[in-house]
C-alpha cells in the first residue's frame, strides 16, 4: 500500500474506530455504570433526563448522555489562578491521548491468519510489537494524572498524584509480565496471531487460568478502579489526583479513564477469551489464510464487542462490591504477592511447555 | 444477662486469598442486579413527584388553621403556639373582632416555615384546636424567601371543621 | 405580745396583727384573692382559709387576728381540701376564657388553681352566663363572667381613688360588679382596678390583645410624667414599650398610679430621631456621633466667650446626666446663660398628682446648685446677643417668642430625642435617649432618689445626655472625666453633690432612698435563692 | 514502503488524530464555557479553609523509592519479551531448548533474587 | 518529632506535608477538622478541632422550659434521636423525683432500642463507605430507612422525632405498630445478612480493621469511653446493665465485648447490639400491657385536650404548663442513659423555675473523638477514616 | 452513686471537704480547690474504690444565687465497683482558676477545655487550654450568665448593633 493510502486507511479506520466505538462505549459507560450500580443497590439509577422532555424507549438514556456530554462542554473552564497553567492543561490531555492511541493494535474482526500477507481490515496498524507497542503507550497515562495533580498545587491532588503514580507504575509489571506467558504459548506479540492461535488451540483463559486472574486485578489497578481506587479515594483525598479540575477537564480524565477500561477489557479479550473467536466455528480463510468475510465475520465482532462488556460488567460489578485496599496493603499486594506469582506463573509455564513440547 | 465476647473470624487460607469472598460478595449484588433488572422488587427508590409516599396519620406537616362553624378562622389568637414554638417561627397579630361569640381573633397569623422545625408544639400547645400539622404536606421548596412564610388565608386553605369545641366559651 | 405558730414555727407579733401577715413575716405563703395590703379587708373569697387549734372551722387568714397560743396550718389534708374546695366553687361559673383573657400569664386565679388544686374539673352543667366585654368606663372593660367577686376595684373606688363608681348589684351565682346607674369608671386612677383585679375581669382597653403578658419583658423604673416620680415596671415586647404597671413603694406611690402616667408611654413611641443630624451648606445631613459632636464643640468654641452662648438645661435629665452636664456648665461652659427648661405645670390633686410635670426638676436643681451653677427659670431665658445655645431635652415649654428667638441664635445645638419643631431650628443634631432607654436615677419632689432602668434597647445611635457632656468636655481637654456606667457616675455624684452623700445604687434598694436621710445598710442587687438541693 | 515500517504510518496518523482531537475538546470547553473566576474559586481544595502549607515541597522519599523499584524490573521485564515470543520456536530445537529454558530461569532468579533483596533491606514496608 | 528528620546539615530530608481535613471533607461527616502532619502518607501528627456544628444547646436549655428543650435534643445525635430524647426527659424526671407510666417507659425503651440500630446501622454502612464500599453502606441505610419508617409512624417523623414528654409520651403506639415493626425487622435481618457477607469475612475489609485504630482498655476508659467503643476493648460496661434504668433489668440480653479494641472489633460489637436490641424490643412488646402515657399529675404533663377544650381546670393546667414550664424543684441531678455511641448524661441545675439553670450534656463522642490523635499517629493516612468512623463521631452530639 | 466514696473520701481528707449532699440518689462532694487533685488521684487509685472513668467535668455559673459564684462539677465512675460521685469546687469570679486533673485521667482534656471556653475558668496544669468548641478569636465566655444577649463577635458579621454609650 502506497503512504496515502495507509494515511486516509488510518483515518478512517480511526475514525470508525474510536468515534463508532470506543468513544461510544466509554460514553455510555459513564450512564451504564450508574445504571448497574444502582440496580445493584437497589436503586433506579438516572432515568430523569429526557429527550426535548419527551419520553420513548431509552430516551431517559439519551437525555442523560447528550446532557451529561453538553454539560460539560458549556461549564467554565477553570483554572485555578495559583497552579501551573500549561501543565494542568496538558495532565487531562496525555491521560487521555494514550488511551486512544492504544487501540490502533487492537483486532476487532478477524484478519490474516499468523504468517499470511495481507491487511487486517479490523485493526488500524498491525504492528508486530503489538502489545509492547500497547504497555509502551499505557505506561504514558501515569504522566497524565500526575502532572496534572502536581500542577494544581493542592495537597489532596498531590497526595492522589503520588499514589497513582506509585499504584500505576507498580502493577504495570505485573500487568507485563502476566500476557508473557500468553506470548510464549502463541509466539507472538502480535494479537492478532494470538487471536487465531487461540482458535487453534484453546482459550487463554484455560491455558493461563492464573495469568487471567493476576491480569484481572491488575487490570483493574491499572485502570484505578475499586478496590483500587486509592488515588481518587474519595473519603480520604475528596477525588485524588482531580481535586482541582472541572468541566471538560475533569471529564477528559475521566473519559481517558473509561476508555482505558474498555481497552484493558479488549486485551483480555485478545489475550484470554478468544478475541472473535466464537467457540466451536471455524474461521473460513481462502488458500493464502486470509479470511473469508461474510456473514460470520459480523458476528465475530458482536462476540467480541460481547466478551468486552462482559469482561467490563465483571469489572464493574467488582467495583462495586469491594471495599479498597490501603496504601501499604495495595503496595504489598503488588510487589509481594502479585509480582512473584507471575514470575512463578511464567517460570511454571515454561517448564510445563518444556516438558510437553 | 450475659456478656458475650464477639467473635473475631479466623479467616481460612482460601479466604485469604481474597478469591471466595469476593465471589461470595459479587454474588451478592450480581443476585440484587439481575432482580432489580427484571423484577424491580427490591428497588425502594421512589419516583417522587409522580409517585408520592403514603405519610403516616401522626406525620408532622405543613401547618394549617381549622375552620369555626362559619368557616372563620378557629384560632382566637392565643399566642400559645408562639410561645411554645421552640424555634419562634410564628407571628400573630390579635385583634378585636367586635363579635359576641369571641371577642379576639388573629389580625394576621404568619408562619415561617424556613424557621420552623416542625416539632408540632404548636399543635400540642393550641387550646382551640385550631392549629394542625396533619395536612399530609411537606413542605414545598420555593424561591424566596417571603413565599416561605405562610399566612392566614393560607394556612386556612387546608382547614377543615374540627369536631373539637370552641376553646375560650365554656358551656 | 401574743406568741403562736405557724406550721410549726414560732413566732411573736404585735398584737392585732392577722394570721397572714405573720404568715407573711415568716415566709409563709397563704393564697389570697380578696386580700390587698392597701385595701380595707372583706374576706370574702374564702381562699386564705387555715386551720388553727382555736377554732373549729378554718378561718380566713387575712381577716382572723393572732392569739397566743395559737396553732396554725396552712398545709395539710384538711387546709388542703378547703382550698380545692374553694377553687372548684370559684371556677364552677368560670368561662373556658384563658385563650382570649388577656389577664392570662399574671392571673391570680390561674396561680393558685394550678399550685393549690390542678383537679379535673366535675361539672357537667351549663356555666352562668354574664355580660362579656362590657364597657365600664373610657379605659376599662369588664368581663362579668370572668369575676370572681373579691370587690378589690369596688373597695379601691371607694378608698384609694374616693369615687365610688362601683358596687355589687343582684344575688348569688348572678352577682355582678358593676357602675351606679348614670356613673362611669373615669376617675383619674380607675385603671388601678385592673391592676388588683385577681382574675381578667376588669381588663384595660388600651392594652387590650396587644400583648400576651407572660412574653413581656420587665424592668422597673419611675414614671416621669410629673414629679411624684411613682415606682413603675415598664413592660416591652420586641423592644417596643407595651404598657406602664405600677409597683410598690411605700415612700412614693404606695402601690397605685395615675392613668394619665400609664398612658404616657404612647407619646413616645413614634418620631424618634435615630441618628444626629448637622446643617451643612443649608441643607440638613445625616452624620456620624462623633461628627456632630465635634460639630458641637466647635459651635460653642466659635461663640466667642461663654457669655454668648445659653444652655438650655432639662429636668428631665437623670441625676448622672445632671452631674456630667452640671460639670461641662461649670468647667469649660463656665459663665454661659444657663436655663431650666421643662413641661409647664398642670393640674395636680392630694391623691398623687403633681403640678410639675417634670420626672427630675429637684434633682437637676439641687446637683447644679451644688456644682456652683447658676439656673433662671424658662420664662427668664433672654438670648440676646447669645451666638450659640444647647438645648437639652424635647420636653420644654418655649413660648412661641422663644422659639422665634432661639431660632435667630447662630448656632443652635439640639439634643433631644424626637423629631419635632426643636430638631427643625437645631443646626446640630444630636439624639438622645429615652428616659426607659437609660440607667439612672431621678430625685422626686420629695427627695427621693429612685433607680431607673434600661427596659428596651437604645433606638439607632441615641446616646445620653450626659454622654455627650462628657465628650464635650473630653472635647474641651478634660479628658479625666471617663465613667464606664451610670453607677460610676452616681458614686462621683455621691462624692461631689453633699445632698446625695453616702448614696449607692447598692443603698437604693428596691424603694429609693430620701435624700438627707441616713441610708439604709446596702442590699445585693438580686437576693439569693438556694438552689442547693433539700430533698 | 518497507513493510516493517509501514504500520507505523497510521499509528503517527493517529498519534496527530488523537492529540488533535484533545487539543479540541478541551479548546472547545474553552470557547463555549463562561469564565468567572473569583478569589474563593481560586483557592485549592483543603476542606473548606486556606491551603496550611504550600503542597510543591519535598515529599516522602518513600515514593522515589518506589519509582526506582519500577524502573529496575520494568527494564528486566522488557528483556523477557523477545525471549517469550522466540520461546515456542526455539522448544522446537531440541538442542537448544533446554538453553533457552535454562537461560529464562536462570534471569527470573536473578529477578526474584532482586525482589527478596529490595524486601529484605525494606523498600517494601510502606506502613 | 517533626525535628527529627530535619538535621540542619542534612539536606535530603523529606519534609512533612500539612493537610487539613476537614471541615468540608468527605470524611467528615459531621463537621469537624483535622488538622493532619504528614509524612508521605503516614500520619505524623493530627490535631483534631472540633465546634464547627455548635449551635449553643446549653445555652438555648436555659431560656427553653424543659419540654422546650426535647426538638434540640433530637438533633445532638441526629442518627439515634430517640436515644436523646429518652435520656433527657429521664434526667428531668429524675429531677422532678416522678417515674413515667410503666407503658411510657416500655414504649420508651422500644423507640430507644430501635434508634440505637439505626445508630448502629449508620455506622456501620458509614464504616463501608469510608473504605470505598458502597453498597453495603446503602444496604444499611436502606435497612435505616425502613425502621424510621417504623419511627415516623409513631412518632410523625423521621428524624425530628421529639417524642417523648416530661412525664411520659407524646402519644402511645398507633394502631398496627406491631405489624409494621415486624415487617422493618425482617427487612432490616435480610439486608444485615447481604452486609455480613459482603464485609465480615472479606480480607480486604478485615485487613482495613483488623489491627487498625487499637486502643487499650486502660487507655479507653482513662480516655473517658463508654458504649460500643469501649466494650470493643473488652471492658464490659453498659448502663443498661450496670445501672438500670427503666425495665432494663426485666429484659434478657448479653452485653456483646471486643477484645481488641481495634476498628474490627467495633464493627463486631454494633453487629451483634443490633441483634441484642432486636431481643429487647421484641421482649418489650411482648411484656408491656395497655395503660396510660403520661403521668396522672397536671402540674407536669398537659391535660387531656377534650379538658382543655372544654373545661377552666383543663384550660388553666394547660396555659400554665405552656406559659411557664414544668417547674423542676431546685436541685441537681445527673441522669444518664445508654445512648448508641455510649454513655449520654444530662446534668440538669433547676433553680425552681420552669426553665433549668444549667444543662450540661454529656455527649458520648466527646470523649470517643479525643482519644483520635493516639490512635492514629504513626498509622496511614487511610486508616483514619475507617478509625474515626468506627468511634461514630456525631457533630451534632459532641458540638451541641 | 453511693454514700461509699463519700464515707471514704470524708474519711480520708477530713480538711478536704467542704459540705457534702445527696439529692435524688446523686452524692455530692463540695471539696476544697487544693485538695482536688489528691482527692481525684486518690479515687482513681484507690482499689476499693476504683474510679477510673471519668464521665464529665464542666462549670457552673450561679450568678446571683450562690457565692462563690462558679463551680466546676465533676462526675466520676467505676467500672467495675459501679459506683458513682460528684465532685464539686467552688471558685470565685476573681481568681477563676482550678488545678487540672489531666494527670489523673486523660479523658478530662477536652472537657476541661470546654468548661474553660464557656466559662473561663482555668485549669492550672493543663497542656493545651485553648477554646474547643468556639474559634480563637471568639470574645468572651458565653454560658456565664453576665455574657451579654446580643454582642458582636470577631470574624461575624453581624448588622449594626447598637452599643452602649
Amino acid at each position: 500500500m502506497s503512504v496515502g493510502e495507509l494515511i486516509l486507511f488510518g483515518i478512517i479506520k480511526f475514525i470508525a474506530i474510536v468515534f463508532g466505538w470506543v468513544m461510544l462505549v466509554a460514553t455510555v459507560l459513564t450512564l451504564m455504570e450508574r445504571k448497574q450500580s444502582a440496580f445493584m443497590q437497589n436503586r433506579v439509577g438516572p432515568n430523569r433526563a429526557f429527550v426535548f422532555g419527551k419520553k420513548f424507549p431509552l430516551s431517559a438514556f439519551i437525555g442523560h448522555l447528550l446532557s451529561d456530554a453538553l454539560k460539560v462542554l458549556v461549564k467554565e473552564d477553570f483554572e485555578p489562578p495559583r497552579a501551573n497553567k500549561w501543565l494542568h492543561l496538558l495532565g487531562p490531555g496525555i491521560a487521555v491521548i494514550p488511551a486512544w492511541l492504544l487501540w490502533v493494535v487492537i483486532p476487532f474482526g478477524p484478519g490474516p491468519m499468523p504468517g499470511a500477507e495481507g491487511d487486517h481490515p479490523f485493526l488500524i496498524a498491525n504492528l508486530n510489537v503489538g502489545v509492547l507497542f500497547m504497555f509502551a503507550v499505557m505506561s504514558l497515562s501515569v504522566y497524565g494524572a500526575t502532572l496534572g495533580a502536581w500542577a494544581s498545587n493542592s495537597a489532596y491532588s498531590l497526595l492522589g498524584g503520588l499514589r497513582t503514580a506509585a499504584q500505576m507504575i507498580s502493577y504495570e509489571v505485573t500487568l507485563g509480565l502476566n500476557l508473557v506467558g500468553v506470548f510464549m504459548i502463541f509466539g507472538s506479540t502480535r494479537l492478532n496471531d494470538i487471536i487465531w492461535g487461540q482458535g487453534q488451540s484453546a482459550w487463554g483463559i484455560f491455558l493461563q487460568p492464573v495469568g487471567f486472574v493476576l491480569f484481572l486485578v491488575a487490570s483493574i489497578a491499572e485502570t484505578k478502579r475499586a478496590p483500587f481506587d486509592l488515588p481518587e479515594a474519595e473519603s480520604e483525598l475528596a477525588a485524588g489526583y482531580f481535586t482541582e479540575y472541572s468541566s471538560m477537564r475533569f471529564a477528559v480524565y475521566s473519559l481517558g479513564e473509561f476508555i482505558g477500561i474498555v481497552a484493558v477489557a479488549a486485551v483480555a479479550v485478545c489475550c484470554f477469551l478468544g478475541g472473535w473467536q466464537i467457540p466451536w466455528v471455524e474461521t473460513p480463510v481462502d488458500a493464502s489464510g486470509v479470511p473469508i468475510y461474510g456473514w460470520l465475520t459480523v458476528a465475530q465482532i458482536a462476540i467480541f464487542l460481547f466478551k468486552m462488556v462482559i469482561f467490563i460488567w465483571l469489572q464493574m460489578q467488582i467495583r462495586w462490591t469491594l471495599p479498597r485496599f490501603r496504601y501499604d496493603q495495595l503496595m504489598k499486594l503488588g510487589w509481594l504477592y502479585l509480582l512473584p506469582l507471575s514470575l512463578l506463573n511464567l517460570v511454571v509455564t515454561a517448564i510445563i511447555m518444556y516438558a510437553v513440547r | 444477662m450475659a456478656t458475650i465476647h464477639v467473635k473475631r473470624p479466623e479467616l481460612t487460607f482460601a479466604e485469604k486469598l481474597y478469591i471466595p469472598e469476593v465471589v461470595k460478595g459479587l454474588a451478592v449484588t450480581t443476585r440484587q442486579l439481575v432482580k432489580n433488572v427484571f423484577t424491580r422488587k427490591d428497588i425502594t427508590t421512589r419516583q417522587y413527584p409522580e409517585e408520592k409516599r403514603p405519610y403516616p396519620d401522626r406525620f408532622r406537616g405543613r401547618h394549617r388553621l381549622m375552620w369555626d362553624d362559619d368557616k372563620n378562622v378557629r384560632c382566637v389568637a392565643c399566642m400559645l403556639c408562639s410561645t411554645a414554638c421552640p424555634a419562634n417561627c410564628i407571628h400573630i397579630v390579635a385583634g378585636d373582632r367586635g363579635d359576641d361569640k369571641v371577642e379576639k381573633y388573629p389580625v394576621s397569623f404568619e408562619i415561617d416555615l424556613l424557621v420552623c422545625i416542625y416539632c408540632g408544639f404548636c399543635e400540642e400547645a393550641c387550646p382551640c384546636d385550631a392549629i394542625r400539622m396533619d395536612s399530609g404536606k411537606h413542605p414545598l421548596p420555593s424561591f424566596s424567601r417571603d413565599k416561605q412564610r405562610i399566612r392566614k388565608v393560607q394556612l386556612l386553605e387546608e382547614g377543615d371543621f374540627s369536631i373539637a369545641r370552641r376553646g375560650g366559651r365554656g358551656t | 405580745m401574743p406568741t403562736l405558730k405557724i406550721d410549726g414555727r414560732e413566732i411573736t407579733v404585735e398584737p392585732g396583727t392577722t394570721i397572714l401577715q405573720a404568715a407573711q413575716q415568716l415566709g409563709i405563703e397563704i393564697p389570697t384573692f380578696c386580700y390587698h395590703p392597701g385595701l380595707t379587708i372583706a374576706a370574702n373569697c374564702r381562699m386564705c382559709l387555715v386551720d388553727t387549734n382555736k377554732a373549729p372551722k378554718p378561718l380566713p387568714a387575712c381577716h382572723a387576728q393572732v392569739m397566743d397560743g395559737m396553732e396554725v396550718t396552712t398545709q395539710g389534708e384538711k387546709v388542703e381540701k378547703t382550698q380545692k374546695a374553694v377553687l372548684e366553687f370559684i371556677l364552677l361559673n368560670h368561662p373556658v376564657d384563658c385563650p382570649i383573657c388577656d389577664q392570662a400569664g399574671e392571673c391570680v386565679l390561674q396561680d393558685h388553681y394550678f399550685k393549690y388544686s390542678a383537679e379535673p374539673s366535675r361539672l357537667f352543667h351549663r356555666k352562668q352566663h354574664k355580660p362579656k366585654a362590657k364597657v365600664l368606663g373610657p379605659d376599662i372593660i369588664l368581663d362579668a363572667e370572668r369575676c370572681i367577686l373579691c370587690t378589690r376595684c369596688v373597695r379601691f373606688c371607694d378608698e384609694v381613688a374616693k369615687s365610688s363608681q362601683l358596687t355589687v348589684v343582684n344575688r348569688g351565682e348572678k352577682s355582678e360588679i358593676t357602675t351606679f346607674p348614670g356613673l362611669e369608671l373615669d376617675n383619674p386612677y380607675a385603671a388601678n382596678t385592673v391592676d388588683i383585679c385577681p382574675v381578667g375581669a376588669l381588663t384595660s382597653r388600651d392594652f387590650r390583645f396587644r400583648t400576651r403578658v407572660w412574653m413581656l419583658s420587665s424592668e422597673e423604673s419611675v414614671c416621669p410624667e410629673c414629679e411624684r416620680g411613682c415606682k413603675i415596671r415598664v413592660d416591652s415586647f420586641e423592644n417596643t414599650v407595651r404598657r406602664y404597671k405600677p409597683m410598690h413603694n411605700p415612700k412614693v406611690n404606695d402601690w397605685w398610679m395615675c392613668d394619665a402616667g400609664r398612658g404616657s408611654f404612647r407619646q413616645y413611641l413614634d418620631g424618634r430621631m435615630e441618628g444626629p443630624t448637622v446643617v451643612r451648606d443649608g441643607r440638613r445631613v445625616a452624620t456620624q456621633v462623633g461628627r456632630a459632636l465635634e460639630d458641637a464643640a466647635e459651635a460653642l468654641q466659635s461663640a466667642g466667650g461663654m457669655g454668648q452662648v445659653a444652655v438650655v438645661v432639662t429636668p428631665w435629665l437623670t441625676n448622672e446626666d445632671a452631674y456630667l452636664v452640671g460639670r461641662l456648665l461649670k468647667g469649660p461652659l463656665a459663665g454661659a446663660r444657663v436655663i431650666m427648661g421643662g413641661r409647664a405645670p398642670g393640674a395636680g390633686d392630694d391623691v398623687l398628682i403633681r403640678p410639675d410635670k417634670n420626672p427630675n426638676k429637684r434633682g437637676v436643681s439641687a446637683i447644679l446648685a451644688a456644682l456652683g451653677v447658676a439656673v433662671k427659670p424658662l420664662a427668664e431665658m433672654d438670648l440676646a446677643g447669645v451666638r450659640s445655645v444647647v438645648v437639652m431635652g424635647d420636653q420644654n415649654a418655649f413660648s412661641d417668642a422663644q422659639l422665634e428667638a432661639l431660632g435667630r441664635v447662630e448656632r443652635r445645638v439640639v439634643m433631644g430625642a424626637f423629631m419635632g419643631p426643636l430638631w427643625q431650628a437645631a443646626t446640630t443634631f444630636l439624639p438622645t435617649r429615652l428616659h426607659w432607654e437609660k440607667d439612672g436615677t431621678f430625685t422626686n419632689f420629695e427627695g427621693v432618689v429612685q433607680r431607673i432602668r434600661r427596659a428596651v434597647a437604645p433606638a439607632g445611635t441615641c446616646k445620653s445626655e450626659g454622654y455627650y457632656a462628657m465628650k464635650l468636655l473630653q472635647a474641651f481637654g478634660e479628658g479625666g472625666l471617663a465613667f464606664d456606667g451610670p453607677r460610676q457616675i452616681f458614686a462621683a455624684l455621691a462624692a461631689e453633690v453633699p445632698d446625695f452623700r453616702g448614696l449607692s445604687y447598692e443603698n437604693l434598694g428596691d424603694f429609693g432612698q430620701k435624700l438627707g436621710e441616713p441610708p439604709a445598710p446596702p442590699t445585693p442587687e438580686t437576693p439569693p435563692a438556694s438552689m442547693e438541693a433539700s430533698a | 514502503m518497507d513493510p516493517n515500517y509501514a504500520p507505523y504510518v497510521p499509528v503517527a496518523v493517529v498519534s496527530i488524530l488523537v492529540v488533535g482531537l484533545a487539543a479540541v475538546i478541551l479548546l472547545l470547553n474553552r470557547m463555549l464555557g463562561p469564565r468567572r473566576p473569583t478569589r474563593e474559586k481560586g483557592i485549592p481544595y483543603e476542606s473548606g479553609v486556606d491551603p496550611v502549607s504550600h503542597p510543591r515541597r519535598r515529599f516522602s522519599v518513600k515514593f522515589y523509592m518506589t519509582a526506582i523499584l519500577f524502573l529496575v524490573f520494568d527494564l528486566e521485564v522488557v528483556f523477557i519479551y523477545p525471549w517469550a515470543t522466540r520461546f515456542k520456536a526455539w522448544l522446537a530445537d531440541d538442542a537448544f531448548a533446554p538453553v533457552a529454558l535454562g537461560s529464562m530461569l536462570f534471569f527470573v532468579l536473578v529477578l526474584a533474587l532482586g525482589l527478596v533483596y529490595e524486601w529484605k533491606r525494606g523498600a517494601m514496608n510502606w506502613e | 518529632m517533626a525535628d527529627a528528620l530535619k538535621k540542619e546539615d542534612d539536606h535530603l530530608h523529606s519534609e512533612y506535608l500539612q493537610v487539613a481535613m476537614g471541615p468540608s471533607h468527605p470524611a467528615t461527616h459531621g463537621t469537624m477538622q483535622m488538622m493532619l502532619t504528614l509524612d508521605g502518607e503516614t500520619v505524623v501528627d493530627v490535631d483534631v478541632k472540633i465546634g464547627y456544628l455548635h449551635r449553643g444547646f446549653e445555652k438555648m436549655s436555659e431560656v427553653s422550659t424543659y419540654n422546650q428543650v426535647i426538638p434540640y435534643t433530637d438533633r445532638l445525635n441526629y442518627v439515634s434521636p430517640l436515644c436523646n430524647n429518652v435520656g433527657w426527659v429521664l434526667a428531668v424526671e429524675k429531677a422532678l423525683g416522678i417515674e413515667a407510666p410503666a407503658r411510657a417507659q416500655w414504649i420508651r425503651m422500644v423507640m430507644a432500642e430501635m434508634s440505637r440500630i439505626t445508630d448502629h446501622l449508620t455506622a456501620l454502612g458509614a464504616g463501608a463507605l469510608e473504605l470505598g464500599g458502597f453498597t453495603p453502606f446503602l444496604y444499611a441505610i436502606q435497612a435505616r430507612e425502613d425502621l424510621w419508617d417504623v419511627v415516623e409512624e409513631v412518632t410523625g417523623a423521621r428524624l425530628t422525632t421529639s417524642y417523648t414528654r416530661v412525664g411520659g409520651l407524646k402519644a402511645d403506639l398507633p394502631e398496627g405498630f406491631a405489624a409494621s415493626y415486624a415487617h422493618a425487622k425482617s427487612e432490616v435481618q435480610r439486608l444485615l445478612v447481604d452486609v455480613d457477607k459482603l464485609l465480615t469475612r472479606n480480607r480486604i475489609f478485615y485487613d482495613r480493621m483488623a489491627g487498625v485504630g487499637a486502643i487499650s482498655k486502660e487507655m479507653a476508659v482513662d480516655y473517658g469511653w463508654t458504649g460500643p467503643c469501649l466494650r470493643s476493648t473488652g471492658v464490659d460496661y453498659d448502663v443498661r446493665t450496670h445501672m438500670p434504668y427503666m425495665f432494663y433489668d426485666k429484659v434478657e440480653f448479653d452485653v456483646p465485648v471486643g477484645d481488641n479494641g481495634d476498628n474490627y472489633d467495633r464493627y463486631l460489637v454494633r453487629l451483634e447490639e443490633i441483634r441484642q436490641s432486636f431481643r429487647i424490643i421484641d421482649q418489650c412488646l411482648a411484656m408491656m400491657e395497655p395503660g396510660p402515657v403520661k403521668v396522672d399529675d397536671w402540674n407536669v404533663v398537659l391535660p387531656p385536650k377534650p379538658q382543655v377544650y372544654n373545661t377552666i381546670e383543663g384550660m388553666i393546667a394547660h396555659f400554665k404548663i405552656i406559659m411557664e414550664g414544668v417547674k423542676v424543684p431546685a436541685g441537681e441531678v445527673y441522669g444518664y442513659t445508654e445512648a448508641g455511641n455510649g454513655e449520654l448524661g444530662f446534668y440538669i441545675v433547676s433553680d425552681g423555675s420552669g426553665r433549668p439553670w444549667r444543662v450540661k450534656v454529656r455527649p458520648p463522642c466527646f470523649a470517643l473523638l479525643q482519644a483520635l490523635k493516639p490512635m492514629v499517629q504513626g498509622e496511614l493516612l487511610a486508616d483514619i477514616i475507617p478509625t474515626f468512623d468506627t468511634i461514630n463521631m456525631i457533630g451534632g452530639e459532641i458540638d451541641r | 452513686m453511693s454514700q461509699k466514696v463519700v464515707d471514704a473520701i470524708s474519711a480520708r481528707f477530713p480538711d478536704a471537704v467542704v459540705s457534702t449532699h445527696a439529692y435524688r440518689g446523686d452524692d455530692t462532694v463540695v471539696l476544697k480547690r487544693e485538695y482536688l487533685v489528691e482527692v481525684c488521684r486518690f479515687l482513681k487509685e484507690d482499689p476499693e474504690l476504683d474510679m477510673k472513668l471519668p464521665v464529665d467535668v464542666c462549670g457552673v455559673d450561679y450568678l446571683g444565687h450562690k457565692t462563690p459564684r462558679f463551680e466546676v462539677v465533676y462526675h466520676l465512675a467505676s467500672i467495675t465497683k459501679r459506683h458513682r460521685v460528684r465532685l464539686k469546687v467552688q471558685v470565685t469570679e476573681d481568681d477563676c482558676e482550678v488545678p487540672s486533673v489531666i494527670s489523673v485521667w486523660r479523658g478530662v482534656d477536652w472537657f476541661e477545655r470546654e468548661a474553660w471556653d464557656m466559662y473561663g475558668i482555668r485549669f492550672a496544669g493543663h497542656p493545651n487550654l485553648k477554646r474547643v468548641l468556639l474559634y480563637e478569636e471568639f470574645e468572651g465566655h458565653p454560658l456565664r450568665k453576665d455574657y451579654p444577649q446580643r454582642g458582636y463577635q470577631p470574624l461575624m458579621p453581624m448588622p449594626t448593633l447598637p452599643t452602649e454609650g
